[in-house]
């Protein structure tokens, strides 16, 4: 039986399930709720089965339809892919259970077979290893997302999905023209493939513009990240949360794994990854300053994304002389910040719920009442704050190691102050919480399972920080990171 | 407005310039992969090459890509739609165009489908035609019965990505990989799999221009 | 065995009354401020000597009795017994514990062996003493008691500086052994200067003797008894114990110290010229003695033989210096209120302490002033360059609304293009 | 220069055309109109430059690529379409909330 | 030989879980909150006793977690640890005893003694840190515990203060941070060695290492309210007493001084931090915050803002210890660490008792509260005295080993620096006590409660007279043995003289 168990192509199942599970829960849609869970349950399930196999047999590869690049089109799963697959995998659970109370049945039908299909469409883009399916896959999740970022309705929502929409689409069409120039210059789309054939020239640079400018875009880094705030802060809470979770990240792998396997190797010296580690410090302060001026609390948690986005460009300009370091903080602070916003943004929907708006001033007579819901809040937030001894303070050390062996001061000024305006932001809303004020208006009752799910996820982030040497030896399988960790 | 025009104007001159220049700088002659599909066209089941990198070579593609379809329309069903559309009686040009035209686009559409596995056609250029038809049939009024919105109409909506799903999994379990056709199947499955396909993008790119949601029986 | 209850009595006659001074104790018993000196006085009717260490007190320290601060001992039996008597007449429940305390302090200090327990028990002393000082308290009481105790913390820093100096330049503190040592040591002169301020301080020698005659014009019998006997006596003998004097010829200082101590003299026959009010009179006593007894210490610092020709009746000497001033102390306290009223130096003292209180008024507002002054100035300041900062913030109002799309997506073309151009 | 790099040049040509077009119009409708000429554009560089053969057959790869990507960018327009018109019906512009101010 | 290796984490663990617990106990659970409570005390209180003993039979206390390669989290418990674990267990049952009288019948307990396990459970973390960045962890959770304890009121006033508390620690923690992973990436390691790990760095980092330096200090020194860091803690004041019991006595200003001795003594060593030169200028920067703070305190007519200008005052004591780079100066800093501690904390409880009991806030409300409250005005007269450094109150002790440590390194001018605060604490301190004693009590106090026969609650009284008694006790028998003194001359023969 074990080893029947472990034959079992994991990497496929998770595709395939949330894509059986949404198309079951646009048939059934009374028992949507139950298929819904079912379902991602049944996807961590799977991330375990797959990282269990990465783990015992190394990297996974499956040449779908077995004819193999660059013909067909690779399924590849290495530790980072692992380590993504498993933030959306422990996202989405708390997210599901999460949402398994907050929609009301008519929007539980609308919610959950457009999570499921986003689920599939994120797990895919994690395990392909094809420029040209990465693009579908891009898709997949953007036109997913941007469903999800609507359903709400109402003026704010359809306007920040509308421009979400078309960012995304101007993103994923600048990509779209960089994989047929990638294509048409080196005959594959296939990433391994095309790291082995490419050569440096205008080819090349054109490429490297259009996808880098058209993930950027999508991942939304200053000052390209117009879109998110409105988006993310009109959404409804459970799709904020996978929206800054996983959405954003999802775009950003695809830039480091083409950065890692394509571009990064070849492009000349010190001059895009200093731009992006530019774009990146300017982020970090932007959103911050932005963070901190915002008088709502989902806004507040929009632009500390943008922040914290910034973060992971930090490690750009740094990874040219620290290698594999650098690409480890950034993972790091990826996965944790993942855990950390989508508490966050539950956190708001339970107080939005509870109190019926998130305006931050008037927070007090909320916050006292729902403890956990606060624990959550400021548990997240001391990952946030890269605070010792959560996951965000793990990235922010190495970034902070490295920037420091490097004499990089400018990035350390940056790190230090994006650190304190965090807390500044963050104590902004928990200030909030000691404050004695009388419940004046009606309240409605906040489920249990919606306050644990932030909770737990916010604790996850926290206990990232214990959590380094196993998950950063996992990431080093496949030697993700070994093509530019260092450059010749 | 205006004064903006004339800032981005050098802006796209300066993007165009770039990308001719690298569109030019692309080798004059290449294979691309030309060569290996040729190779590979007796086993992929069909002789059309097009089609073989659409159903059998890049399959996994496909679907997803049907996915995507499916998920556009849910995502516009889960706007509510629009419901901008006048109920006005068309005219009886119209009336009879559509009478005469339905038929025969579902004709094109079959023909398109069978050629489609040795020559330019296939499931996206007939379920196409067949969207043409239901648009057609929307637009003078003809609206499905509502004891057919609910199940059936998902069932067929479902079918395209829903085959294709399956199919994976059959492969699967047959030849431990993702979309491997037995060769000696290959046409026969593939052909099954465009046949689906065909419906569903028919029927959801219809959808998909109704716009709105049909009414189910149960639900107001 | 014998030696050893011997040695006990020693750390009991110091502790009894400290435990005493516990109000839920000694508002039990009868007799409580004699029953405080009982082991006192079984003390000095035993015969003998002894000592006593306690190596886990402080840093170590002991007690021993021997023929020098018998005397002393006897002296302050004889006082306190009196004042026992005295306080046992008044009520005023809450000075006891002071009374016992300084009582404790006082005894300690005898009996100390080294420099640390005398400092100790001096505190013990001082502090006591302000409280029995001021426990019959009006203004004028109190401005003497303030006085006091500004002096006697100048006095206890001026020892504890001698003290650090002291224990710097040596291991044991034993007071046989300071006067050797501390002869020898290179900051000598230091050192005696800063014994001689502390405890001028402390006793009231002229010309620090302000506090001293503030405290004679205004207090009860019990103190008045108590000012004689006890702090300056206590003074003196602390003088005597801590100078290393007699060990080395210290010309010039010793000359010094003899023409103060002269002055102090030719002060107090001066003051007598003048009207001066017969409850004063213990207060000039005082200083004037205590000015003797200052110039016969700088005849011993700059001449040694003379010094040691004496030194045996020094002891017997404070003995009976303090026993007299105590003793005239409580008459003139006795004496019928009309007489008290001493209007000249009364108004002068007043003057002076309005003069030492207005200064230090003004120097606080003017502190408070700089001080807010400032800080409101900084407040100003911050507050423009945060409005500064509001502004260059506003060109993009929260929530992405401001800048247009067009921007935007221009943007975004620019960025593709950097990219591009920066890989090339 | 062949053909091919004639149609591919188009092709970039109307990529770029869509950009500016997606700059300077602020009504939505002429905003996706934009995205798909882009996506028109990028079609047309695929499917030219399959051409470079030299066989009778071009490369039939983009093609398919080109056949998803239709189907993609119907998908897109058919879901942004459908959010314009209720953005309209809500606010009663079809235009974005920030760019009525321009 | 090594011991038990979970000890140490059992010693944190013994306030963590009750605290988590009580988290989560309902508003009425009063009962069995003040059994976790006691027993948690109680139990670490003899863990550490355990320990101590263990320590003392040579027995070695260690508990390593990995962090990241190269960077582990380390417990153990050393002499220098077991000082100030010792002090804040045997503080903490005080004041949980304190805390349960003062806040009887008062709102969201359960919060606030939560956070106060909390705090606890970081400063005796902070106390057992083995390396650099596991006293960063505990320091930054120690800063996140308190913060709620601050703002504990919830009035605006206290809001403000917990605002400037945050921007301060926050701003130093960022220092600290960027200090430590400086420092690691020079050195490679962040253990606490005594006499150092920084010898092996070669010359041409040594100005980078007098930043480093500086950086670690302002960090501390923001808890440590080292001027100009000070600002934060005469506002937080507002929480109540046996927070700023806590606060001011133990937790947060000790933990600042307590990092500043284990950067000079573990971190940089003293040898080689006067070679660096920087203990001269660190010792006039405690040589000023003692002078400012007591002028400060002159002027404050709040009872509460006095002892907290006085505290600022008085934890220089300590760093002024470390700086004057000499052993027995050593002592006196390190033994002030253990007597401030237990003076301060009488102090404030005495505040608390006075404003709980008759409503006083204010020194100029303080006329005769000595006949109204012996005991507890009795407590605090002990409490002052050591303050000013009289005999026989344990702040002697600490005075007379600094003034004779500053002699000994040939630094005079401290003892004028000691003098001048000697004065000023004098200055504030008796005219309370002369006050309190003398004057006539007021006919009527400002919010007078009502306890019977007793001058107040039991609950609130037993606490400052045991801390008391204890201050006395640290003096009179400062050198009998396990005393305050004793362990810190051993680590200062452990910091001077192994080789």
């Amino acid at each position: 039986m074990g080893a029947e168990v472990s034959d079992i192509p994991w990497g496929l199942v998770l595709i395939l399930l949330p894509l059986m599970g949404g198309m079951a829960c646009f048939l059934w849609p009374r028992v949507t709720t139950m298929l819904g869970l079912v379902t991602v349950f049944g996807v961590a399930l799977s991330v375990a089965g797959l990282g269990w196999q990465i783990l015992e047999n190394g990297v996974y590869r499956h040449a779908v339809g077995g004819w193999g690049a660059p013909l067909g089109i690779d399924l590849y799963a290495d530790g980072l892919s692992l380590l993504m697959l498993t933030a959306t995998a422990l996202v989405g659970l708390g997210v599901s259970v999460y949402s398994a109370a907050y929609f009301r049945r008519e929007d539980a039908t609308r919610f959950w077979p457009l999570w499921l299909f986003l689920l599939a469409g994120l797990n895919a883009l994690f395990l392909s290893a094809d420029i040209f399916n990465l693009y579908v896959t891009l898709e997949l999740m953007g036109l997913a997302a941007v469903a999800l970022a609507a359903l709400t309705g109402g003026k704010d929502a359809l306007g920040g999905a509308m421009r979400y929409l078309l960012a995304a689409l101007l993103g994923s069409l600048a990509y779209l023209l960089g994989v047929a120039l990638l294509y048409h210059g080196f005959g594959t789309v296939d990433i391994t493939l095309l790291g082995q054939r490419v050569e440096s020239g205008p080819v090349l640079w054109a490429a490297l513009g259009l996808m880098g400018a058209g993930l950027l875009l999508k991942t939304a880094v200053f000052p390209l990240h117009f879109w998110l705030p409105p988006a993310h802060a009109s959404a409804p809470a459970p799709v904020s949360a996978l929206l800054s979770a996983l959405v954003v990240k999802a775009s950003f792998y695809i830039l480091l794994r083409l950065w890692l396997s394509i571009f990064g190797p070849l492009v000349g010296e010190e001059g895009v990854d200093t731009l992006l580690g530019l774009l990146g410090a300017t982020a970090v302060l932007w959103g911050s300053v932005q963070a901190l001026r915002q008088t709502r609390l989902k806004l507040l948690i929009a632009y500390s994304t943008v922040a914290q986005i910034g973060y992971l460009f930090l490690a750009f300009p740094l990874a040219a002389a620290a290698g594999v370091t650098a690409w480890h903080a950034v993972i790091y602070l990826a996965f944790s910040h993942a855990l950390a916003k989508a508490a966050m943004f539950l956190v708001a929907g339970n107080l939005l719920r509870f109190g019926g708006h998130d305006r931050i001033a008037d927070l007090d007579r909320v916050v006292q009442r729902l403890p956990l819901t606060t624990g959550a809040f400021a548990l997240a937030g001391v990952s946030i704050m890269g605070l010792p001894p959560s996951g965000g303070f793990i990235g922010k050390w190495l970034l902070l190691e490295m920037a420091l062996a490097q004499g990089r001061w400018d990035l350390v000024v940056v790190m230090i102050l994006g650190g304190l305006l965090a807390a500044g932001y963050i104590f902004k809303v928990l200030g909030r919480a000691f404050t004695q004020a009388e419940v004046t208006h009606k309240s409605r009752a906040v489920p249990a399972c919606m306050e644990w799910a932030a909770l737990l996820l916010a604790i996850g982030a926290v206990l990232l920080g214990f959590l380094a040497v196993p998950v950063l030896s996992v990431v080093g399988i496949g030697d993700p990171f070994g093509v530019s960790g260092v450059r010749p | 407005m205006d004064r903006n025009r004339w800032l981005v104007l050098p802006l796209i001159l300066a993007l165009a310039v770039g990308l001719g220049y690298a569109v030019l700088s692309l080798p004059e002659r290449t294979d691309g992969l030309q060569k290996m599909v040729a190779d590979k066209m007796e086993v992929s089941g069909v002789s059309n090459p097009v089609t073989a990198v659409l159903l059998n070579f890049r399959g996994y593609d496909t679907l997803l890509e049907m996915v995507v379809l499916l998920l556009a329309l849910l995502g516009v069903w889960s706007l509510g739609g629009a419901a901008l559309h006048r109920e006005a009686a068309p005219g009886p040009v119209l009336d009879t165009l559509a009478r005469l035209l339905v038929p025969v686009l579902i004709l094109v559409a079959a023909y398109l489908l069978w050629v489609g596995a040795h020559a330019p056609g296939g499931a996206f250029q007939a379920g196409s035609v067949l969207g043409a038809a239901g648009v057609l049939l929307l637009l003078v009024g003809w609206r499905l019965r509502p004891g057919l919105t609910a199940w059936p109409l998902r069932l067929i909506l479902v079918a395209g990505p829903g085959a294709f799903v399956i199919m994976a999994i059959f492969t699967l379990l047959i030849e431990r990989q993702l979309l491997e056709y037995p060769p000696a199947q290959a046409g026969a499955l593939i052909l099954l799999l465009e046949t689906a396909a065909t419906l569903s993008i028919g029927v959801t790119l219809a959808a998909l221009f109704l716009g709105e949601r049909p009414q189910d029986k149960g639900s107001k | 065995m014998n030696v050893d209850i011997y040695a006990m009595l020693l750390l009991i006659v110091v502790a009894w009354p400290l435990l005493l001074a516990i109000p839920a104790l000694h508002s039990r018993l009868p007799w409580p401020h004699h029953l405080a000196i009982m082991p006192a006085v079984v003390l000095m009717i035993l015969p003998g000597e002894a000592s006593l260490e306690l190596p886990w007190l402080f840093f170590g320290t002991g007690f021993a009795i021997d023929g020098d601060n018998q005397w002393i001992l006897g002296m302050s039996v004889a006082i306190w017994l009196m004042a026992a008597t005295i306080a046992k007449n008044i009520k005023h429940d809450f000075a006891t514990p002071f009374f016992l305390l300084t009582l404790a302090g006082n005894l300690g200090v005898i009996l100390a062996a080294d420099l640390v327990g005398f400092f100790v028990f001096s505190a013990f002393m001082g502090y006591g003493f302000y409280g029995l000082l001021i426990y019959k308290g009006d203004a004028e009481v109190w401005r003497a008691g303030r006085l006091y105790l500004i002096f006697l913390v100048l006095a206890d820093l001026a020892l504890f500086e001698a003290l650090l100096l002291a224990a710097f330049t040596m291991q044991n503190l034993r007071f046989e052994e300071v006067r050797h040592v501390m002869a020898e040591g290179s900051s000598s002169q230091f050192y005696i200067w800063m014994v001689l301020i502390g405890f001028a301080f402390k006793t009231g020698i002229w010309p620090v003797h302000l506090w001293l005659s503030a405290a004679f014009r205004s207090v009860s019998q019990l103190t008045m008894l108590l000012l004689g006997g006890v702090p300056v006596t206590m003074g003196l003998f602390g003088v005597v114990r801590w100078l290393p004097i007699g060990e080395h010829v210290y010309y010039v200082l010793g000359t010094a110290i003899q023409m103060l101590g002269v002055v102090a003299m030719l002060y107090v026959v001066l003051r007598l010229l003048m009207p001066s009010p017969v409850k004063l009179l213990p207060a000039w006593a005082s200083t004037a003695v205590s000015g003797l007894f200052i110039a016969a210490l700088g005849t011993g610092l700059s001449h040694p033989v003379v010094w040691h020709q004496y030194e045996h009746l020094i002891y017997p000497f404070i003995a009976i210096l303090g026993i007299f001033l105590a003793v005239f102390g409580f008459a003139i306290g006795r004496l019928p209120e009309t007489r008290r009223s001493p209007a000249l130096v009364a108004s002068r003292a007043e003057a002076f302490n309005l003069w030492v209180e207005r200064w230090i008024g003004t120097v606080r507002s003017w502190a408070k002033d700089r001080l807010l002054g400032f800080q409101s100035h900084q407040r100003a300041s911050q507050r423009q360059v945060v409005k500064q900062y509001q502004r260059i913030l506003n060109w993009q109002k929260p929530g992405g609304v401001g800048v247009g799309w067009s921007t935007r997506i221009s943007l975004f073309v620019l960025l593709g293009l950097a990219l591009a151009w920066l890989a090339g | 220069m062949s053909a091919a790099f004639l149609y591919a040049l188009v092709g970039m040509g109307l990529f770029s055309l869509g950009v500016y077009a997606l700059i300077v119009h602020a009504h939505l409708l002429r905003k996706i109109l934009a995205i798909n000429v882009m996506g028109s554009g990028i079609f047309l560089v695929l499917v030219a430059l399959a051409r470079r053969t030299g066989e009778a057959q071009p490369d039939a790869v983009p093609h398919a690529m080109v056949i998803t990507g239709i189907v993609v960018a119907i998908s897109a327009t058919a879901l942004a379409l459908t959010l314009m018109l209720k953005l309209a019906a809500e606010t009663g512009c079809a235009e974005l909330p920030d760019e009525k101010r321009e | 030989m090594n011991g038990n290796t979970w000890l140490p984490l059992l010693v944190i663990a013994s306030s963590l879980l009750p605290g988590l617990i009580i988290f989560g106990l309902a508003e009425n659970r009063v009962r069995l909150r003040i059994a976790l409570n006691l027993v948690g005390a109680i139990v670490k209180l003899v863990l550490v006793g355990w320990m101590l003993w263990g320590t003392s039979q040579g027995l070695h206390y260690e508990m390593r977690l990995v962090l990241l390669p190269g960077l582990e989290l380390v417990l153990r418990a050393g002499p220098l640890s077991l000082l100030f674990v010792s002090l804040s267990a045997v503080l903490w049952l005080v004041t949980t005893v304190y805390a349960i009288g003062y806040l009887e019948g008062s709102p969201y307990r359960s919060r606030f003694f939560g956070f106060f396990s909390l705090c606890v459970t970081a400063t005796v973390g902070v106390a057992l840190a083995g390396n650099l960045i596991t006293f960063l962890v505990f320091y930054e959770l120690l800063t996140l515990a308190t913060y709620p304890l601050v703002v504990h009121r919830g009035t605006e006033a206290a809001r403000r203060a917990g605002q400037t508390y945050l921007i301060y620690t926050v701003l130093g923690g960022a220092l600290l941070l960027l200090g430590t992973v400086w420092l690691y990436t020079l050195t490679g390691t962040l253990e606490f060695t005594p006499q150092g790990f920084l010898s092996e760095v070669g010359e041409e980092h040594h100005f980078a290492l007098i930043i480093i330096f500086v950086l670690l200090i302002a960090g501390f020194g923001v808890k440590a309210a080292l001027v100009p860091l000070h600002g934060w803690l005469p506002q937080a004041m507002v929480a109540p007493a046996p927070v700023s019991a806590l606060l001011h006595a133990v937790a947060v200003v000790k933990a600042g001084a307590f990092g500043i001795v284990r950067v000079v003594y573990d971190v940089f060593g003293m040898e080689f931090a006067s070679g660096l030169g920087v203990t001269g200028p660190l010792a006039w920067l405690a040589a000023i915050t003692i002078i400012y703070g007591s002028m400060r305190a002159l002027f404050q007519d709040d009872l509460k803002r006095r002892l907290a200008y006085s505290t600022v005052s008085q934890v220089s004591y300590i760093i002024l210890g470390v700086a004057i780079a000499g052993p027995i100066a050593a002592i006196g800093g390190v033994v002030h660490l253990v007597h401030q501690g237990l003076m301060k904390i009488t102090l404030f409880f005495c505040a608390g008792n006075l404003a709980e009991t008759l409503g006083i806030h204010k020194v100029s409300e303080m006329n005769g509260v000595g006949r109204r409250m012996p005991w507890t005005m009795a407590a605090f007269t002990v409490g002052a005295f050591g303050m000013i450094g009289a005999p026989p109150v344990a702040g002697f002790i600490s005075k007379w080993y600094l003034g004779l440590g500053a002699l000994e390194a040939g630094q005079g001018w401290v003892i004028i620096v000691l003098a001048g605060s000697s004065l000023l604490n004098a200055a504030y301190f008796l005219p309370i006590l002369h006050r309190a004693w003398f004057r006539e009590p007021p006919d009527a106090w400002p919010e007078e409660h009502d306890f019977g026969r007793k001058e107040t609650a039991l609950m609130l009284l037993l606490p400052p007279v045991v801390t008391a008694l204890m201050a006395l006790a640290a003096g009179l028998l400062a050198s009998a043995p396990f005393s305050p003194l004793e362990w810190a001359k051993l680590i200062a023969v452990r910091e001077f003289y192994q080789p």
